[in-house]
């Protein structure tokens, strides 16, 4: 990006829906479906605007019918059209899981390369606003599990907007996951570092490339979506004590920036992985063996930790809610008591 | 619930209830939500107020809830969907931990930490699903249970128009019919599923009409009225009741407030809702009662306050309720 | 394929084809599986052999693959399910690189990395799967391409009557309705869904009846019987190609073999196969050819010696072909 | 279990249709519904022989409609019946797993534990024997990532019945996974020492408890399912050449037995984990993870490491299957290289 572009301020649905009307003016074969994408708009906003520019034949509003929909954006895809298949939110992924991850992130393995599925999945996450048990999960972690799909979470508009073009170009499958808590809907309380400046114009980003939000020296926190902008607000409460945290948003989760993460935890000693998903058998423990498996190269200064969903059900009542998901002070707690807990020799 | 009268009397109040009480969540959930932390382009904050998160309200749609539930015991199950509160009144949950639940308290009928969308209440074998189309399957394990159980229960699945073109609807009505379950799947069509109108979703017109591909009866009760769902749902449970399988009924209904509270309504023509309100299902079943002497205006004021005060005293213990404590939150996960 | 006694020939040589594959296919899949490895109680040893993993064969349901397929073109597409060798050797997916693919050698379909159950031919549009009623939702997807690209190519949906009663079924009839795809979707009621019999797993006896269900025609073929699957295959294919929208067909057919190599078959009546083998569709169907006079001894040989040469070769083909380096497990989970 | 005990030598599949018949005849509210349950026993036999003694009533084939009948478990289990739910293959679980991970696992919490349900979801894993990308998978990470549901891996036919006497008994939702290739099957090659001598009466054996296979002192594999037949063949490799493994057999992964994984792992220093089900995002990283928490105690000789299949479907070809599903000779190797790889100083 130069410094000459055009820029404004736009939230992340503003910044996602712009992607997508940007693609599928450059590309007739790009398309969307899903519940409410039309005149709705999309109920997180991520395809505001678009029917009225689209009309319905290419912004397709869907039956209740998520298995049928993810069914017919593979078929579709096969034939090398490119859809975009919104899922309203990731909690429903069980009704239609098996077009997802037996079909779309397998067919082109089992065909040998023969054929291409260039479909984006995009969804919506997250809890924080008492949405209760089936509608505030994360999720990324079981899509990333998985083989054969891409997983990006942006944090932010900028991000947004360029791994959005990026999705929507990309030749294989990608989940893409927005959390509802940082697209600056104008009901929802919202993290406002996620509203920032979005050239005017196209741009991708690269999957497999995480950012270094804030460098720093004492800890590497290793997070993503929404939880980025609470890592912020940690770190700058952190700094007034004296402690330097790096921030890692790791952007896409498949592929996954390995190099990025390994090197900044060589470089801070500390690792810790702050996650909205839930805490077992998922993204956190994942981060914390990529560490584990290189600890001939790393040298540790603490035992990692890892701030996630610990095993419940989000629940709905807002505080335990707020109490379950990890908050900016979790994070500030997490870091100190880590400083706190020296490996001894 | 002896006589027909004492039913129609019960439909009525119960009626009455499920608006009131409606009403009223529909202010109090605006409480602290508006005008809202200042933040940018913040309008609204869904998560703020008394009453979070989602909230799905069912005014104009009480005639399917009382119609069906006047012939319900309770033992027989009922599984609602995502706007459950009509059913989870007519069937008989109790309001005071109903409205405690909305409120997050550790009064509510799950501590708290289920919400509006996930009311559970055994002793009245009332639940519901934020997930469409969920619940039919599990009114087939009621009414399976009840099968081997030896007992003459029936289980009520109600959900919405859209719900009927999810996987869910058509397993469900193929297991309950094949296995001659007793079970009634009730079928709201208000027209909407958001802001998809019911021809951008579904292929034909009724989804009675989809009974026949189970064998199974389908009844249409076109009109949003108590009586007429009354008598459907009458032969439908008696039927179910007596071993002979299950129905699909569906009833059109009306909507009255936007999908969820805050939900714009641009897809919604403009007066629409007025001139559904029109034909409120509310007097027009007063309006019966009185013709059959069973209402009069001093009777009428009489058992609406007696309703407000219910209401309200539902509303005032959820408010007064403690919130849980936060180790609360990992109770349950797993029953002891 | 121009005239219909063309038709009638090709239906007649791939339904032999079909069946000569099949038969082969029973032989070479038990190579080496018996007798198996010295272990305690192992009577078969299902990873063994060329082609080790399930075997689903298709002989006995040659009618329902031909009627459909004689009127479909290269670029129309096929879905089908874990039993697909006789529609891919219908749509014209060549046999040596699909009898590869289920020898599991680099020179397969998919590089020897799909199998038996997932094969996918781009250049025929065939493709299938071995999840139960995952096919129809795809093949929609498929019929949604057509009609955005302007092409008046169809899709068709291939799966069983057990796989019918899956949600997906449901879901894929309504959308297909909706958007008036051209599609067509064709079950093989073979009377089992492994070992479980139509009547213990659908509630109607025919699923033709469902097609009302979302205002598209349904037709029944009651006969395992080539010519009587063309035509209603005909008619429901011209009119889905002239966008009139999708149609559903249930043809009664029958399986020869058990649902797998290897099926013990107990839950089946005895004498139940050969009965059926009795109405055999492949000489049916040449009776026909005979009586028109397509067909006489001398032809009928000279095909069937053809075919036999050319699923010999394909299986040679499939056995001298190398397996693929390892290294190749690692290609293709992403296109470069 | 005291040494009078009447024993025999059972497959799995034998333990687990008898500890089902058991249990059904102890308590008449257990009953078992699924596809092919019936009067063929199970495609995997787990059922063998309950149709002829308990009748259709109550051994239950379903039409293929996972999403009915796994709804239908939730509503029977909620009027206190016990049914044991068969998914075939685990694969399937992208049609159901809507109700099973949003419904079953969730219920209770969202009634604050005013309803139980005691329904066991018993289900076929693995591969090995080139049933290829749509049945083959493990995939007991997914379940076990998601709250509300206890998690049940048996390795073997003593574990297989007591486990399974345990699920039924439980008031909770229990995922039952048994592995295709040590069922003993009469026409699937399996791993002998998974047939072994079971009491002929019921007994119970607690979740949460890992068993120590086999003691040693260089290095600690967890493991779980046939994996663990294959670490024991693999362990007799590295006696010969004087290498000591410990191996842990989970048996069950929610509850997950810490305490029995750490205190090994502080024993040996060094943790090789060795699953069949994808490789991130997962059970090993889950495990890899427990113990990079507690490094200020465990003292790591060597870096962990990870054996599972490595972010790729399962290919059908023979070589590929069996080059991307760990083998013996692999878990050897893996043990090897981790004593090659020291944790500098
Ligand atoms: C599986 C699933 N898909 C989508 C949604 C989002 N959603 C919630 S309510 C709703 C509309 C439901 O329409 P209908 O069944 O007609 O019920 P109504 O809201 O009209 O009462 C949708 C799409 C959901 N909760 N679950
Ligand atoms: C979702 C799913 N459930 C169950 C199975 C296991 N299964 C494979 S084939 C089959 C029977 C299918 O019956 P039908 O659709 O009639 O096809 P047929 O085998 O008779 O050709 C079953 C249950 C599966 N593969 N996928
Ligand atoms: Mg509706
Ligand atoms: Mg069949």
């Amino acid at each position: 990006m130069t410094t000459q572009q055009k820029t404004r301020t736009l939230t992340m649905a503003q910044a996602i829906s712009e992607a997508i009307g940007q693609e599928m003016e450059r590309d007739e074969r790009v398309f969307v479906m899903g519940e409410d994408v039309g005149k709705y708009g999309g109920i997180f906003s991520a395809t505001t605007g678009l029917y009225e520019r689209f009309g319905k034949e290419r912004i397709m509003d869907t039956p209740i019918s998520e298995t049928a929909f993810m069914g017919a954006a593979i078929g579709a895809a096969a034939e090398g059209l490119r859809p975009i298949a919104e899922l309203m939110f990731v909690d429903f992924f069980g009704v239609c899981f098996d077009q997802i991850y037996n079909h779309l992130a397998k067919n082109t393995y089992m065909a040998g390369g023969n054929i291409k599925l260039p479909a984006v999945v995009m969804t919506g996450i997250g809890g924080g606003y008492n949405d209760a048990a089936q509608h505030s999960q994360c999720l990324y972690a079981s899509f990333a599990h998985m083989p054969g799909m891409k997983v990006v979470v942006p944090s932010n508009a900028y991000d947004a907007k360029g791994l959005m073009i990026q999705a929507i170009r990309d030749d294989n499958p990608v989940v893409y996951c927005y959390h509802k808590g940082i697209m600056g809907l104008s009901w929802m309380s919202y993290f406002e570092g996620s509203t920032n400046e979005v050239p005017e114009e196209a741009y991708a980003i690269p999957f497999g490339k995480a950012r270094v939000v804030r460098e720093g020296s004492d800890v590497t926190i290793v997070t993503l979506s929404q939880m980025v902008q609470k890592a912020v607000l940690a770190a700058d409460t952190l700094a007034e004590e004296g402690i330097s945290a790096e921030i890692i948003d790791l952007r896409t989760i498949v592929p996954l920036d390995t190099e990025t993460v390994l090197a900044s935890v060589a470089k801070t000693g500390r690792l810790l992985v702050a996650d909205e998903d839930y805490l077992h058998f998922g993204l956190s423990g994942e981060i914390a063996a990529l560490v584990a498996e290189h600890l001939d190269t790393i040298r540790l200064k603490a035992p990692v930790r890892r701030l996630a969903v610990d095993a419940v059900p989000i629940p709905f009542s807002r505080p335990l809610e707020q109490h379950v998901i990890p908050q900016v002070d979790g994070i500030v707690a997490a870091v100190k008591a880590q400083l706190a807990t020296p490996i001894g020799l | 619930m002896e006589t027909t009268s004492d039913r129609l009397l019960w439909m009525y109040r119960t009626m009455v209830e499920i608006r009131e009480y409606e009403e009223t969540m529909a202010k109090v959930y605006l409480e602290g939500k508006l005008p809202p932390k200042i933040q940018k382009g913040l309008a609204f904050d869904i998560g703020a107020g008394p009453v979070p998160g989602e909230m799905h309200l069912a005014a104009g749609q009480e005639p399917v809830a009382v119609g069906v539930c006047a012939h319900l015991r309770d033992e027989d199950s009922v599984v609602g969907a995502h706007r459950p509160h009509h059913f989870a009144i007519a069937k008989g949950v109790p309001l005071n931990e109903m409205t405690a639940e909305m409120f997050g308290k550790v009064t509510g009928l799950g501590r708290g930490k289920g919400g509006h969308m996930h009311l559970f209440d055994p002793a009245h074998k009332f639940s519901c699903s934020g997930i469409v189309g969920a619940g039919a399957p599990q009114a087939c394990g009621a009414a399976l249970a009840a099968k081997k159980l030896g007992k003459d229960w029936v289980a009520i699945a109600f959900f919405g128009e859209g719900a009927a073109n999810q996987g869910s609807f058509h397993e469900a009505l193929n297991l309950a019919a094949l296995w001659k379950l007793p079970v009634v799947f009730v079928c709201e069509d208000n027209k909407y599923g958001i802001s998809v109108e019911k021809g951008d979703s579904t292929a034909i017109a009724s989804n009675a009409d989809r009974a026949a591909g189970y064998g199974m009866p389908g009844v249409l009760v076109d009109k949003n009225d108590a009586l007429a769902v009354f008598e459907a749902a009458g032969v439908s449970i008696d039927r179910a009741r007596r071993g002979e399988g299950p129905t699909l009924i569906e009833v059109k209904t009306d909507r009255y407030y936007g999908h969820f509270q805050g939900d714009p309504e641009t897809y919604r023509p403009k007066g629409e809702v007025k001139a559904l309100r029109e034909h409120d299902p509310i007097p027009a079943l007063g309006a019966v009662l009185r013709e059959q002497g069973l209402l009069d205006d001093a009777r009428d004021a009489e058992l609406r306050e007696a309703i407000r005060s219910k209401v309200q005293a539902a509303f005032d213990f959820a408010r007064h309720s403690p919130y849980p404590d936060v180790a609360e939150a990992h109770r349950h996960v797993f029953v002891d």
